[in-house]
């Protein structure tokens, strides 16, 4: 596997060829702010806090989507980024109806956290105040779209690892939403395994375990590296198996 | 869907075909298609719902698409749409209660020329007004003179 | 089919137009189709049924042949070459036109457009050659004006390299708007890896006000087939698919057709013209959404998905259908392909200007006499075709401002009127070439209203993959609609241009890049008219009511009322 | 403590608009730091007073609650008009938040809901209409309304964020709270 070298925020880091420059990033203990992007889920560029800044180029790019190459020079910081980075969380906020008082992952919720890091103390814009609906007909799970931040997770943890494939979107712009089936009430779902792991990975308050009030959704996705893993090395195990 | 070899890629292709024979997408023929074509239901969802031109719903006994591309727009579509919203107190794109008219406004059917212009039940119309499109609607819906001729 | 019998059928075809004495022609292209030109051409068959002149006298259904405001249109061509060209024609009139040409009646030249009018002088025709001239249905009439012949030179005396280097010494650069250079995009294509490459017509006309794209393919469906053959066979591909807007019923058909007889002819399929290239082409239809012009999207829909965009690079040319190398093109620029080597690429060069060459198909609408599909030369002026082509500002109307580029694109206004019209003066003065929407706007359009419109389009066509779009349109526009409707405030105009700024940066494809451009192009030339909306709550052109007051007077007109009813209580 | 502040003590207020009086129950909580606070400043309205006019010429305004119905919106004009620093105060106020619930719905809904099916007479009819302010079409942030000078988010602002934020304020320095003390909820 070749190693590249590239430079981000003025240090010189290494990674391997092929993975992104948000990956070789983290992995030298550089943070860049994410929502829609996922560990062991596939990159989908939608949330748009990761964009970073290349030299040579005009135009900004998703750090979750852009693969490293040799040299590069990536700026992951600076006032124009942050002032987007803000303005992106101010727009989420006013675009459906995230009251954080009375919501159940209040304190554990990331858009909540990122809000904080990245300075939002107040929201710019207009309210939209949507009228959305809940689904709590499932006796596991809630589904509430009045948290919902499109970010895919749900529908790419269900698609790439359960393969269930239960999870899409539905309807585009600001009609979109996250869709069950052929638009069921979850309880119907003909597809669903129950796993849970769309609640699991779901950032905001849109999945929940029923049952659980103001601050008590805690969010635990350690399971999908731990299983992606294990896939990995499971696949030689499985062939020996075979021979 | 045999004749396109039930290839998930052909989707669109079979919805399209659907809605042609059918007039609207329900909810069982979505099914039917997700099976046969082995697509997850709510990918194909999804894609009927992404594009203007798939409706979930029967459409209205008679439409009429106003369109309010640009050039249409400037010489007064909107003014058309807001009647007709307002004479059957539908928003565009709905149907009336009782299934009778569709009134919807499409982006540019492509006819600038003849801005502002329609179609009534499929039949072009160009040169409108606000009134002469609610006169004309009218004859339609009473089944009378202008009715009668644009079958 | 080999060379030489396409060269026969071409004889065949011009032999046969030949032994016809008149040709009526009728345009049977959708504004035309829309204002009675069925009844037109009925008329006219029934006419020279009952005066037994078959044989002698033809009527061809045409594609596009121009000024569409004012169909229907139809041109009657003598043996000799004489033409005359009639507008607004009724049935009625059609007998009478069918007994002057045919029967030699004398009759009153009424209808006539004069073939001086500078419509038709300042136009040059090359993508359109055969618009208008050629029945779209008919693969013989294209043969008949060298079609195909164009893709028997490539085949037999060029390499796929010699193809690429003809195109890109043409100086054709994308006519979908982004104005990259194709000869470029063949090349990269061309020297990509793969098992299998494709080529891509993007079709999916969204920009609301245009119809080039549609004319083309209603008008010359063939012409674009032969560009993507040519193009298939200079990049490697052996499968092309077109994407047809949706709304584009009459394109759809006879491209079908168009495709089925060239099968038939084998102009396209296993041995394309008795060579080794085989090359297969396959109509998608797109089912309305605007997005789906957007190269990514388009490749998504066309794979059976959501038109959602992706981000890139990877470029279609690396990584595209089914993550093959993939060649995408506007069909105008497709279309330009057949003349090109036609004619030769110097002759294309040596049209428009230094970097933008050859000419460019724009729908001319709006406040202007002549209205209708042209042709003009790259770097002509703006001034020039509203004035010249157009005819003038239309009865009343003072020139304001022209849209280009429709919700991509912005707006030029009066004082650059003498800008030359091509890829870089356009986008130096805020707006875009674009596909090729022109829209002349006159006093009575006010330009945050028009800001406001094309906002409105954006939200509605957001796929709402990506935040600044799907929610940055939504804030956009709300801000216009308060300008609009007297609720705004001071800082308003500032957070709008921060919203476009984001939008313009962040967004994942092109049209939430684009979506501020016609805010900007309005802000840069017309903010003293979104100055007097809110400091003044007067609408220059008088389109905006101001039904609504700023959030710090919602309870004044309460107060007044119980005011009121207070003092009434007093009295008694 | 400077002389500036012996000679002239900071006039502060502070306002419970359309909220429930968390904040201003929060703002107690600063206990001891109060009688700190109350020797740098002036209170010179707020639920705690019993002054009935908003007074001019006030250095400080800590505004709880939302601007729900004309009588918030005409108060808070006047705060706005008497007071250089405005501060919008927990969440209600930052966000919309709890008052904000209602915005899905119409002013006539939300009465509906409330009073509709509930026991006792709704206020209706034009008596109701006289007395009562009316309710805006929307429950807006301060910020939306008119421009606000500091944010203390929270619901409600425990005093570990208000104390740092109104000592930055008093020495006539930006509140800038560290990114865990400006979290909504």
């Amino acid at each position: 596997m070749s190693v590249i070298t590239l430079t981000i925020d003025g240090h010189l880091v290494s990674g391997r060829a092929g993975q992104s420059v948000l990956e070789v990033s983290r992995d030298a203990g550089i943070e860049i702010p994410t929502l829609c992007w996922l560990e062991g889920l596939s990159p989908w560029g939608g949330c748009r806090l990761c964009v970073v800044e290349l030299k040579g180029e005009q135009r900004l790019f998703t750090s979750c989507t852009t693969v490293a190459a040799e040299g590069m020079h990536v700026v992951t910081r600076s006032a124009r980024l942050e002032n987007y980075r803000r303005m992106l969380v101010e727009l989420l906020l006013a675009e459906r109806n995230h009251y954080c008082a009375v919501c159940v992952v209040d304190g554990h919720c990331e858009l909540q956290s990122m809000a904080a890091r990245l300075g939002v103390d107040h929201v710019r814009f207009d309210y939209l105040n949507p009228p959305l609906p809940m689904d709590i007909s499932h006796d596991l799970f809630g589904l509430d779209h009045n948290r919902c931040i499109l970010c895919t997770r749900c529908v790419r943890v269900c698609d790439e690892v359960e393969g269930a494939h239960t999870w899409d979107v539905r309807g585009r712009g600001t009609t979109e939403r996250v869709v069950i089936d052929l638009d069921r009430p979850w309880k119907e779902s003909t597809s669903c395994t129950r796993c849970g792991k769309c609640v699991q990975v779901c950032p905001v308050g849109a999945l929940f375990h029923k049952g659980v009030t103001v601050g008590e959704m805690v969010k635990d996705n350690s399971f999908l590296m731990d299983i992606i893993k294990r896939r990995r090395s499971a696949q030689p195990f499985v062939e020996r198996r075979r021979s | 869907m045999k004749r396109v070899q039930y290839r998930p890629d052909a989707l669109i292709e079979v919805l399209h075909v659907a809605q042609e024979s059918y007039g609207f997408l329900s909810e069982e023929i979505l099914h039917v298609i997700a099976r046969s074509m082995s697509v997850p239901e709510s990918q194909v969802f999804g894609v009927a719902t992404f594009y203007h031109f798939f409706s979930l719903r029967p459409k209205g006994e008679h439409s009429c698409i106003v369109c309010t591309g640009t050039a249409c727009y400037v010489k007064g579509a909107g003014e058309i749409v807001t009647v007709l919203e307002k004479a059957y107190d539908i928003k565009a794109g709905e149907t009336t209660p009782d299934g009778r008219l569709h009134v919807g406004a499409a982006r540019c059917l492509g006819s600038c020329s003849l801005a502002p212009m329609l179609t009534l039940d499929g039949k072009v119309l160009g040169n409108e007004t606000a009134d002469s499109v609610l006169e004309q609607v009218r004859g339609l819906l009473s089944g009378g003179e202008s009715g009668r001729e644009m079958r | 089919m080999n060379r030489a019998e396409l060269d026969q059928l071409r004889d065949r075809a011009r032999q046969a137009k030949g032994e016809q004495r008149v040709r009526f022609l009728v345009c049977y292209s959708t504004p035309c189709l829309s204002s009675g030109a069925p009844a037109i051409r009925a008329a006219l068959e029934e006419g020279i049924a009952e005066e037994g002149r078959k044989g002698e006298v033809a009527v061809v259904a045409t594609g596009c042949m121009g000024p569409c405001s004012r169909g229907p249109r139809v041109t009657v061509q003598h043996r000799g070459g004489q033409e005359t060209a009639y507008e607004r024609v009724t049935p009625e009139m059609a007998r009478v036109l069918l007994r002057r040409h045919a029967a030699d009646e004398e009759g009153p030249p009424e209808h006539v457009l004069a073939p001086d009018l500078p419509y038709f002088t300042r136009q040059t025709r090359w993508v359109l050659e055969n618009s208008g001239r050629v029945d779209p249905e008919n693969i013989a009439d294209y043969i008949g004006r060298d079609g195909y012949a164009a893709l028997g030179r490539a085949l037999h005396e060029m390499t796929p390299e010699e193809v690429c280097e003809a195109i890109a010494r043409s100086g054709l650069r994308g006519r979908g708007g982004g104005g990259y250079p194709t000869g470029l995009k063949w090349h990269l294509v061309r020297k990509a890896r793969a098992e299998r490459k494709f080529v891509v017509a993007n079709g999916d006309e969204g920009d609301p006000g245009a119809y080039m794209d549609r004319t083309l393919m209603e008008s010359d469906p063939h012409k674009i087939l032969e560009g993507m053959a040519i193009a298939g066979y200079a990049v490697g591909a052996d499968k092309g698919f077109i994407y047809v807007r949706g709304e584009y019923a009459v394109a759809a058909k006879r491209l079908e057709k168009a495709i089925r007889d060239a099968e038939r002819l084998g102009l396209l399929g296993a041995r394309v013209l008795d060579s080794s290239f085989r090359f297969r082409i396959d109509l998608r239809l797109g089912a309305g959404a605007f997005v789906c012009g957007e190269e990514t999207a388009l490749m998504n829909s066309i794979m059976g998905g959501r038109g959602n965009p992706s981000p890139r690079p990877p470029y279609p040319a690396q990584r595209g259908l089914w993550n093959q190398p993939t060649l995408i093109n506007n069909v105008e620029t497709l279309g330009a392909v057949a003349p090109i080597l036609r004619h030769g690429p110097e002759a294309f060069a040596a049209i428009g200007t230094a970097k933008s060459k050859g000419t460019k198909i724009f729908a001319l609408v709006g406040e202007v006499r002549t209205a209708g599909l042209i042709e003009v030369p790259m770097g002509i002026t703006l001034r020039e075709i509203v004035e010249g082509v157009g005819g003038g500002m239309s009865e009343g109307e003072t020139f304001k401002a022209a849209q280009t580029g429709g919700p991509s694109g912005g707006c030029i206004p009066r004082e650059h009127l003498d800008t030359p019209v091509d890829y870089e003066s356009l986008t130096a003065l805020g707006s875009i070439m674009g596909s090729g929407g022109l829209i002349v706007m006159g006093q009575k359009s006010c330009m945050v209203d028009v800001a406001k419109y094309f906002m409105d389009f954006c939200l509605d066509e957001s796929c709402g993959k990506c935040i600044p779009c799907r929610a940055g349109t939504v804030e956009m526009h709300r801000i216009l609609e308060r300008i609009t409707s007297g609720s705004a405030v001071e800082g308003e105009i500032e957070r709008l241009e921060e919203l476009c700024a984001l939008a313009r940066e962040a967004s994942l494809c092109g049209l939430g890049a684009t979506a501020p451009n016609p805010v900007l192009a309005t802000l840069r030339y017309f903010r003293d008219e979104y100055h007097a909306h809110i400091r003044e709550h007067r609408c220059p052109a008088g389109v905006c009511r101001f039904t609504d007051v700023p959030r710090e007077h919602l309870g004044d007109r309460q107060a007044a009322q119980m005011q009121s009813a207070r003092s009434e209580m007093e009295g008694i | 403590m400077t002389n500036s502040t012996e000679e002239r003590k900071i006039r502060l207020a502070t306002v419970w608009l359309g909220g429930c009086s968390g904040c201003n129950m929060s703002f107690l909580d600063l206990g001891e730091l109060l009688i700190d606070l109350s020797q740098r400043t002036e209170l010179v309205y707020g639920p705690f007073t019993d002054i009935k006019a908003f007074p001019k010429d006030v250095d400080i305004t800590i505004v709880e609650g939302s601007i729900n119905n004309t009588e918030n919106l005409e108060l808070y004009r006047e705060i706005r008009q008497r007071t250089k620093i405005v501060v919008s105060f927990g969440d209600c106020a930052v966000t919309g938040n709890v008052s904000s619930l209602r915005n899905v719905l119409t002013p006539e809904e939300v009465l509906v809901q409330s009073y509709g099916h509930v026991p006792g007479d709704p206020p209706y009819g034009s008596e109701a209409s006289e007395v009562l302010p009316r309710l805006l079409p929307k429950s807006y942030p301060l910020h939306h309304v008119l421009p606000v000078d500091a944010f203390i988010p929270g619901c409600p602002p425990d005093p570990e964020r208000t104390w740092p934020a109104l000592l930055a304020l008093l020495e006539g320095k930006r509140a800038e709270p560290a990114p865990e003390e400006r979290s909504f909820g």
